[in-house]
């Protein structure tokens, strides 16, 4: 065991090493921002590039950590974001005094998802969680001054402290009426009596409030909008994405005995939230309360595709998480760097956005066509595929809402687009001179959206990996 | 029979000279497009009469009876098996008959024109069009499926639209083309319906096969379309009737006819040609196209009969009271085609009793010949005097002598004095007439007498009536080919004319044109004559005594006649009653209400979804509160919701 | 050895939890906010003990599950209580309807 | 109805009064006195129930611990004695409503599941155990967790630091001038 | 021949323009590239023909079948049939017109001809494309170019435009995803082929053709859905609504052919709905017409009667009817396009597309006031003009329906061209004929450019007016293939 032990969690250890690494970097002699985030930025390459090779599946600690090719891959993906994530606020770390701190944070954080994701035990998966949690919720009041940020941490806080409640509520009944905590044992002694469904409903309302699933996700908006672009570009991507691998995961292998109890749970959540996320979507200003909806309407989406429950389920939910990855990213992107040199957040600062910086704007407008889920963008792809898994219940219904929901989807973010390229202004933002390396990371995430959809091999390979029930 | 194959050039000239000078010439063609058209046209006319010599002298007739030939046939559109569209080129006895018409009227017009439009800006495009329209309508003659002769029937059609709308700036002009077109249009929905019925039933909308397979009672086809039934008329009918339609809208008779005294519009040229000898008469033609499958309808026939017997009277009523004398004569060629109509509508096919038909393919090409030379007459008139009021006019005898020989000659000939053309063919009819119906005998001879009436109220009001104005009138304008009568050109197309509107009438048409192709012996009888020459002989004394000298009879008359009087110069109001129709109902309350709803109900629904979503979107943002206790307590809801949702719910 | 049956302990703790609920929906003060989850968070650890004592004795999986969840508690609370020292450094209160400027 | 079932009972009054107290009474300082006694109460409880170990940590950390913490960061944010703002009636009605559905519909459940207690084995929750059974990686091993819970502790203690920290001026300046 | 070369021409031709820099540079690749596309398409034409000629009997020639997604057994399947091929040939027509009138763009030029072309690139993809997945991805791919185009260099409200034109053709997309699904959880494919083949059961085809016929209706400006139309069109600049005239609505045409020849059984017992529709479209399109006041509203309105030829010609379901609405589809392309070119350029020069303000252009003016009138002719179905060819044949065909209803429709239908010569005349009469106003008698006439472009859409239009037998020639036969599976589902009634 102690051979493999770190091919199998190579992963986290490497985490755990930069996280060392970071501590050393404060402790020891004063360097100049930019060099720590060179150096960081080049670590996290490093950390990404080892997980690329040396697929190997087993569990270890008894079950409690549990690793294979899928869920290494998804870790990948999240080490992915990670990596582009730090590109892109570059802008924002360059002079911010505690940004090893941050980084320590954010990579804490990074490393409970991954425990999550491989957890095999209730235990670990609630560590896991509670690891990223407090971690994130510490990073969003990195703009120590701002009054936006601390009440957002509050808010992050004290929200996820009481939906964790819930959850261990939850856990604790599956305890007590189960007797154990690891998963495959679980699957035995799952029916369908009111206590488990209580505890079962309890449990998904603690994963609902991480993806920010309606009427689960009050948190999102004011979160979003208050911290630290960075940290939002977190929460909305790495973060929901791996609380969503753990719940399929979960759903699909833990609680399979009451499928038609939680595929009727996510059909009824999953039109909560694309209604609501849309309805609130279309009245936004602020570009990160927006793309907070935005991203709810999203969730709707996913949810549906898991709903699918079959193989193509799972592989369009990593499938549609990697091309989100890279739209939303992208957004992200020209929104950090847009806050953190002209200090504007709004869609309306926006306005004429095309006439001082094309680049900019042309990033912006392909990740936003692709969130909309616009040809040839990758994002069509990953919405269709996510609604041709939930089609393949029959139930059409849900598939003519969603597709209808689409539609209203489609006009708030043309509605950006139409602020940056249409609408005059005579106060536009001026010419953005933009780091570098931020801007190889748009580079990066467009092109990921242009080629992740085309290409097929990539949707292939995850299916190739991916299990269903 | 491919021998007769070059008659594709007869139409095919004119329609490259339509695409040269379409093309080039506004460029390269501006003065000399005259010439090449006419050049061109007379190479046609040539070739129709060599065309014409062949067919009724050579090798036309087969036993005494004149083939149907087909030189040509080429299938042009398929729309299922058997039936298509098919280019193609008959030659029996009335398209030859008609290709002399319609090449020489026109050749004749082509040369007037050379002087008549001398120096117009658009002189090229002018003489493209006339081209454009002689194509058609020869075309249109030589048709051999009904879709083609439906073809042409409308590129006929927007070349008239083309020609009378020729001074597009002048508002008149374009009104009455567009009014012209309209109502045509109009008319060919009906004859396209037709078709449709035809060629339904049918199974072929080849004109040849139609005729065939309509004219044996056994035939399947037959019993089909006259089995099937729709409003009490059978289907037949019907489609005979509406294919009517068409050449009632074409040939102006009366309801459609409201077009054609606007169409006076255009240049006198053109009005010669389209709106007197050619065009007009399509319909007669149309219909003694199709007249064996006429001639197995009865129902049918009576309306022809007394749609083209009731124009001739009503336009005849008109024409007396008009005073432009282009209108006068727009309302003449109406009831002389309404003559031609009614003529149709009371023979039988065939025989004897195929008198009528004969009588009115006679008088069409009578009529052409003199009715083009009137028009051409008056277009040198009014070239001369700037004007087509009758008021300033007068005593022009002396100033144009050639052309008042002439127009003289043209109103004997119409009013049926022997020995001019007009007698002839008219003799004919009245015969028919009298041996078939006798009330549309009594109407055509009172019509008749009209016509000299009126024909004469032209003829003093424009020669005589005023004393010879001094040369002020022609000083009054500045051309420099000023004197009297105008060219050479424009003479010699009237001296021509003329002579065929003496001459004509001595062709023994009876010989080459009847209903079944075969020989008909006619005789002029000397008894049966007089009558109808007393009546047009006092009708003209009547209007001389009138007209000649200027004086108040005719006020007095006028006053006579009263109401009657007014309504008839007011012709009888049929225009404003469409333009009732048109302007009051139609815009108002069909048009404006349909783009109404559209833009506030179809387009208002659509907006009325995007607002909703944007209100509900604004009513429930409460939701976000920004207090993280409502958010925890909402999230206790969803928890609760849930959990008896699914636990005592849905079990 | 005992008579209270296993449900009147759950009972209690369900009582405890919601108690902490109604306090944290009620409370305006983030610190006693914060000390309500804490009840809830308790009243989690009583059933995890309460479970594993009279039901799976077996193993101590409910017990070490208590255990760590204390542990979290407190690194929850302490960054709780950073948070809203920060809070109260930038809004001059710790009254949660004073830190709602984000909305709708 | 013997002894240890009263003092059960006894035990719950007072965790379920002191915690009602705690989060009604509107002196805040009260407040955080009332939640000692009921985390008092529970670690008496786990004594009630033989584990000790938990009870000990229960006193530890919560007592020795979190109130310390929540009492210092009152001194900090207030001063004493002062009446707290009264929520809103509505408010309290409607989340009192929420908590009493809660408990009816919870208490209903577990009756209806009536978890019958047969098993009887002994229940060895000695320090030894409980530390071997942390420290080992075999089956009902818990080292993972207890890693992953102190790189959660470091991760926690160094995010505590950073914010509570005060910032110097010249972040404010800086800060200040980004947020324009 | 690889048919792959439709997409990548203009692919690589908007690459190009993109990496070019100045405006003269970008106007030579864009009109080399669509001159490129030109020849490609009419050299198929040619192998077409000769393979035909050579007897080659198959449904689509030049297929070929990638796998594409194997997963979700996605094929990246092409090929063409006669249908398809005129369709291309129309695109690249207007393609080439298009680049031609808009020679003049100076604002974000680059920009403006990358999307114009992308949106050709989206036609092709869509009119090759026998996976149906295939064909939906390239459907949606021409949508955005429009909202683009339209927002960015329109006229008027143009945002609103825009926006609603975006929204209603996604909403179209939508529903036809719908039956798309449908169709793939009963069949287990999206290639046409196969389910043509296969068949699926009347409840299923019941069920899920109204979703892809409504969807691609909503393209085709199918009555009451055709809002999209007028306030697009008129917004758009010039090239812009000749390509949505031209191209975009022909999608949804040709959509609508495709999805009745898939599921006959449904298309057949829904055809009277199809029909009554399409009549009210037809008539109540040419009313609406009537009335308006602005030239780009009566040529757009007009094209809600004209499509409404189309959309009945389908709903009639016999082979003439189909043929006429195939033949409709090309010719109101050609046509529409050509009316757009004219009115762009009466308007770049006069600056009012008001019928009223507008008068007696053909003195100053004379070539576009000659394309105008031919414009308006070919609309008003004159003979010799591609308009007549077209919708005569759709008449017959659907006179060829016997029941009294459809007996009904034909009429009304056929009495539009009444009421279409009204308004037709009337914007001539008041724009081009008249009196002309002072400051518009010495406006310049037509440019080379604009006289090429206009003078390309003619030839297209005569070619079809002229020889009709022809395209016939090109269609008949794919329509007989059509007609094997729809006279089946007829007869089994």
């Amino acid at each position: 065991m102690s051979s493999n032990i770190f091919i199998l969690l190579r992963q986290e250890l490497l985490l755990s090493l930069l996280i060392f690494i970071l501590l050393f970097i404060k402790i020891g002699k004063e360097r100049s921002n930019e060099s720590i985030l060179n150096l960081i930025n080049g670590l996290l390459v490093v950390n990404l590039a080892a997980g690329l090779f040396g697929m190997s599946e087993g569990g270890i600690f008894n079950g409690m950590f549990t690793t294979n090719a899928f869920i290494v891959l998804e870790k990948n993906i999240l080490n992915l974001a990670l990596l582009i994530i730090s590109m892109q606020s570059y802008a924002w770390l360059k002079n911010h005094k505690q940004l090893a701190e941050f980084y320590l944070l954010i990579f804490t954080s990074l490393l409970g998802m991954f425990f999550m994701i491989s957890s095999g035990n209730l235990l670990m998966f609630y560590l896991g969680l509670e690891m990223s949690t407090i971690s994130l919720a510490a990073a969003a009041n990195f703009d120590l001054a701002k009054r936006k940020s601390s009440e957002a941490a509050m808010k992050l806080i004290l929200s996820s402290a009481f939906s964790s409640g819930i959850l261990l509520m939850g856990i604790s009944f599956l305890y007590g009426t189960t007797g154990t905590l690891s998963f495959d044992v679980l699957t035995a002694h799952i029916t369908n009596n009111p206590m488990q469904i209580f505890a079962f409903i309890l449990l998904v309302s603690g994963f609902a409030f991480k993806i920010s699933a309606v009427p689960f996700h009050l948190w999102t908006a004011d979160v979003y909008e208050g911290s630290p672009v960075a940290v939002t570009a977190f929460l909305s991507v790495v973060s929901k994405a791996a609380v969503l691998f753990t719940f399929t995961s979960i759903l699909y292998k833990v609680f399979t005995p009451i499928a038609t109890v939680w595929y009727s749970v996510l059909v009824v959540l999953s039109i909560a939230t694309i209604l609501i996320g849309n309805l609130f979507a279309i009245r936004q200003d602020n570009f990160k309360r927006f793309l907070a909806f935005s991203s709810i309407a999203q969730v709707g989406f996913i949810l549906i595709g898991i709903s699918g429950s079959s193989q193509a389920g799972s592989a369009s939910l990593v499938y549609f998480v990697l091309i989100y990855v890279f739209s939303n990213l992208a957004a992200f992107g020209v929104v950090s760097v847009v806050s953190a040199l002209a200090g504007k957040e709004n869609i309306s600062d926006f306005k004429g956005f095309y006439k001082t910086n094309p680049f900019l704007a042309w990033v912006l407008t392909i990740a936003l066509f692709s969130l909309a889920g616009v040809p040839p963008t990758a994002g069509f792809f990953g919405k269709l595929f996510l609604m041709m898994a939930g089609a393949a219940k029959n139930n059409y219904g849900l598939i003519i809402f969603a597709s209808l929901n689409m539609v209203v989807s489609f006009y708030y973010y043309l509605k950006v687009v139409k602020a940056i390229f249409m609408d005059e202004n005579e106060t536009p933002i001026q010419k953005l001179s933009i780091p570098k390396i931020t801007q190889l990371a748009m580079y990066i995430c467009i092109a990921g959206i242009i080629i992740t959809g085309l290409a097929s091999l990539v949707y292939d390979y995850i299916y190739s990996l991916s299990i269903g029930i | 029979m491919s021998n007769y194959l070059y008659i594709l050039w007869i139409p095919l000239l004119p329609l490259a000279t339509f695409v040269v000078l379409g093309l080039f010439g506004r460029k390269y063609f501006a003065k000399t497009a005259g010439i090449i058209s006419t050049a061109s046209l007379l190479t046609s006319t040539i070739l129709s009469f060599v065309a014409a010599k062949q067919y009724f002298f050579l090798d036309g007739k087969v036993n005494g009876v004149y083939q149907k030939i087909i030189a040509l046939k080429y299938t042009w559109l398929q729309f299922s098996p058997n039936v298509s569209i098919d280019m193609g080129v008959i030659v029996d006895p009335i398209s030859v008959m008609m290709l002399i018409v319609v090449t020489s009227v026109s050749l004749m017009v082509h040369v007037f024109s050379l002087g008549y439009m001398k120096g117009e800006e658009r002189f090229a495009t002018y003489y493209a069009f006339l081209s454009l329209f002689t194509f058609s309508m020869l075309g249109l003659i030589l048709s051999v499926n009904i879709f083609q002769v439906y073809m042409f029937w409308e590129l006929v059609g927007v070349s008239s639209f083309l020609l009378i709308g020729y001074y597009f700036n002048k508002p008149s002009a374009v009104a009455a083309s567009k009014k012209a077109f309209i109502v045509t249009r109009f008319a060919d929905l009906g004859f396209l319906i037709g078709i449709m019925i035809m060629g339904f039933y049918g199974g072929t909308l080849d004109i040849g096969l139609l005729i065939e397979k309509f004219t044996s009672a056994q035939s399947p086809e037959f019993l089909s379309i006259t089995s099937a039934s729709f409003l009490g008329a059978s289907m037949l009918t019907w489609g005979l009737t509406l294919i009517f339609m068409g050449g009632a809208g074409k040939s102006a008779m009366f309801p459609l006819h409201i077009w054609l005294p606007d169409a006076m519009e255009g240049p006198t040229p053109v009005s010669a040609l389209i709106h007197a000898a050619t065009m007009v008469v399509a319909g007669v033609y149309l219909v003694a196209r199709l007249f064996p499958i006429f001639s197995m309808d009865e129902a049918a026939l009576t309306i022809v009969t007394y749609v083209g017997a009731f124009s001739a009277l009503l336009a005849a009523i008109i024409a007396c009271t008009q005073t432009d004398i282009k209108r006068v004569l727009a309302y003449s060629t109406m009831s002389q085609i309404g003559y031609m109509m009614f003529a149709l509508g009371i023979s039988k096919n065939g025989g004897e009793n195929g008198l009528g038909y004969m009588a009115s393919m006679f008088h069409l090409f009578t009529h052409a010949f003199f009715k083009s030379l009137l028009f051409l007459g008056a277009g040198s008139v009014i070239h001369m005097v700037h004007s087509n009021e009758m008021k300033d006019m007068g005593g022009l005898r002396k100033l144009m002598p050639i052309t008042h020989a002439a127009f003289l000659i043209a109103c004997l000939a119409i009013a049926g004095i022997p020995p001019f053309a007009g007698f002839f063919s008219k003799e004919e009819i009245l015969t028919a007439a009298f041996h078939e119906n006798k009330l549309i005998y009594g109407v055509a001879l009172f019509t008749a007498a009209l016509t000299s009436f009126y024909m004469f109220r032209l003829y003093f009001n424009i020669f005589w009536s005023k004393e010879a104005p001094a040369k002020a009138h022609s000083a009054g304008h500045d051309d420099a080919h000023d004197h009297g009568e105008g060219t050479w050109t424009m003479k010699l197309p009237l001296i021509i004319l003329a002579a065929c509107a003496v001459g004509v009438g001595f062709i023994p048409f009876s010989q080459f044109i009847t209903s079944d192709g075969a020989a008909l012996e006619t005789h002029i009888d000397m008894v049966f004559s007089i009558a109808p020459v007393a009546l047009s002989i006092i009708a003209i004394l009547l209007s001389a005594s009138f007209y000649k000298k200027e004086n108040t009879k005719s006020d007095k008359a006028v006053a006579v006649f009263g109401g009657f009087y007014r309504a008839a110069n007011k012709k009888f109001y049929v225009d404003e009653l469409y333009l009732f129709i048109t302007k009051k109902i139609v815009f108002p309350l069909i048009g404006q209400p349909i783009a109404w709803a559209d833009r506030n109900i179809v387009d208002g629904f659509i907006l009325l979804l995007a607002s909703t979503t944007a209100k509900i979107s604004s009513a429930i943002k409460g939701l976000q509160s920004g207090k993280v206790q409502n958010y925890a307590l909402y999230f206790f809801g969803g928890v609760l919701a849930l959990s008896v949702l699914f636990i005592y719910i849905w079990k | 050895m005992n008579e209270v049956p296993l449900t009147h302990i759950l009972f209690l703790s369900t009582a405890l939890f919601f108690i902490g609920m109604y306090g944290l929906f009620t409370r305006r003060n983030l610190i006693t906010m914060l000390m309500s989850i804490e009840l809830m968070l308790n009243s989690v650890n009583i059933n995890f003990v309460a479970f594993n004592k009279y039901l799976f004795p077996d193993k101590l999986d409910g017990l070490f599950f208590s255990l760590f969840i204390i542990t979290i508690a407190a690194a929850e609370a302490a960054v709780a209580i950073a948070i809203i020292i920060n809070l109260y450094r930038s809004h001059q209160s710790i009254d949660v309807d004073d830190a709602t400027e984000m909305k709708f | 109805m013997n002894t240890s079932a009263i003092i059960f009972y006894a035990i719950a009054t007072l965790i379920l009064g002191a915690a009602l107290l705690a989060v009604t009474t509107l002196k805040i300082f009260r407040s955080a006195i009332w939640l000692l006694f009921s985390l008092v109460g529970i670690a008496a409880l786990y004594f009630w129930m033989q584990v000790e170990f938990i009870a000990a940590i229960q006193i530890v950390v919560y007592v020795g611990g979190i109130v310390v913490l929540i009492i210092f960061s009152i001194f900090l944010t207030q001063q004493s004695g002062k009446e707290m703002a009264k929520p809103a009636t509505s408010k309290i009605i409607f989340s009192a409503l929420a908590a009493l559905l809660g408990i009816a519909f919870t208490f209903n459940l577990i009756n209806h599941y009536g978890f019958n207690t047969l098993s009887s084995q002994p229940f060895n929750t000695s320090v030894s155990e409980i530390g071997t059974q942390m420290l080992s990686t075999t089956s009902h091993g818990f080292i993972l967790p207890f890693e992953v819970v102190s790189m959660l502790l470091l991760a926690a203690m160094v995010g505590c630091i950073v914010i509570a920290m005060k910032p110097t001026s010249a972040d404010i300046v800086h800060l200040n001038k980004k947020e324009d | 021949m690889n048919l792959s070369l439709l997409i990548l021409l203009p692919l690589l031709t908007a690459l190009l323009i993109l990496l070019s820099k100045q405006l003269a540079q970008i106007r030579i690749i864009g009109l080399a590239g669509a001159l490129a596309q030109l020849g490609t398409a009419s050299w198929l034409l040619k192998l077409y023909m000769d393979q035909r000629a050579a007897g080659n009997t198959a449904t689509h020639l030049f297929e070929s079948n990638a796998v594409w997604f194997k997963a979700l057994n996605i094929n990246y399947h092409i090929g063409i049939d006669g249908i398809a091929l005129a369709m291309i040939l129309l695109t690249s027509l207007i393609v080439v017109a298009g680049i031609l009138v808009s020679w003049t763009m100076e604002k974000l030029s680059k920009e403006y001809f990358f999307l114009l072309v992308l949106l050709s690139m989206g036609a092709y993809g869509f009119f090759i494309s026998l996976d149906l997945f295939t064909l939906f991805f390239f459907l949606e791919v021409a949508v955005i170019p429009k909202f683009l185009l339209i927002g960015i260099w329109g006229s008027g409200k143009k945002e609103n435009s825009a926006m609603k034109l975006a929204l209603m053709l996604m909403a179209g997309s939508a529903l036809v995803f719908v039956g798309l699904m449908g169709i793939y959880y009963n069949t287990h494919t999206f290639d046409m082929v196969e389910i043509g083949k296969m068949g699926m059961s009347l409840g299923v085809q019941k069920f899920f053709f109204p979703f892809l016929f409504l969807g691609f209706g909503i393209f085709a400006a199918l009555f009451p859905f055709h809002t999209w139309v007028p306030d697009g069109h008129a917004s758009a600049p010039t090239a812009a609504s000749m390509f949505l005239a031209g191209i975009s609505m022909k999608l949804g045409g040709y959509g609508c052919l495709r999805m009745a020849a898939l599921m006959p059984d449904a298309a057949h017992s829904y055809s009277w709905i199809i029909i009554l529709l399409a009549t009210i479209a037809i008539i109540y399109g040419a009313f609406a017409t009537m009335m308006q006041t602005d030239l780009k509203y009566i040529n757009a309105y007009s094209s809600i009667s004209h499509c409404g030829f189309v959309i009945l010609g389908i709903g009639m379901l016999n082979k003439t009817s189909i043929n006429g609405a195939v033949i409709q589809m090309v010719s109101h392309g050609l046509m529409t396009a050509l009316f757009f070119a004219a009115i762009g350029m009466i308007y770049s020069r006069t600056h009012t597309r008001m019928v009223v303000q507008l008068g007696g252009l053909l003195k100053a003016m004379p070539f576009i006031s000659t394309v105008f009138v031919i414009a308006g002719l070919c609309s008003l179905g004159l003979p010799g003009f591609s308009g007549f060819v077209a919708e005569m044949t759709v008449f017959m065909g659907s006179w060829q329906n016997p029941d009294g209803v459809y007996r009904a429709a034909t009429v009304i239908s056929a009495a539009s061209i009444v009421v279409t010569a009204v308004y037709i005349l009337r914007a001539t009469g008041r724009t081009i004929m008249g009196p002309i106003s002072d400051e518009h008698a010495l406006l310049s006439d037509a440019s080379w450019n604009e006289k090429l472009a206009a003078g390309l859409l003619i030839i297209g239009i005569l070619i079809i007016g002229l020889a009709p037998f022809l395209i016939n020639q090109l269609i008949m036969p794919s329509t007989d293939f059509l007609m094997i599976n729809i006279n089946k589902a007829i007869t089994l009634k």
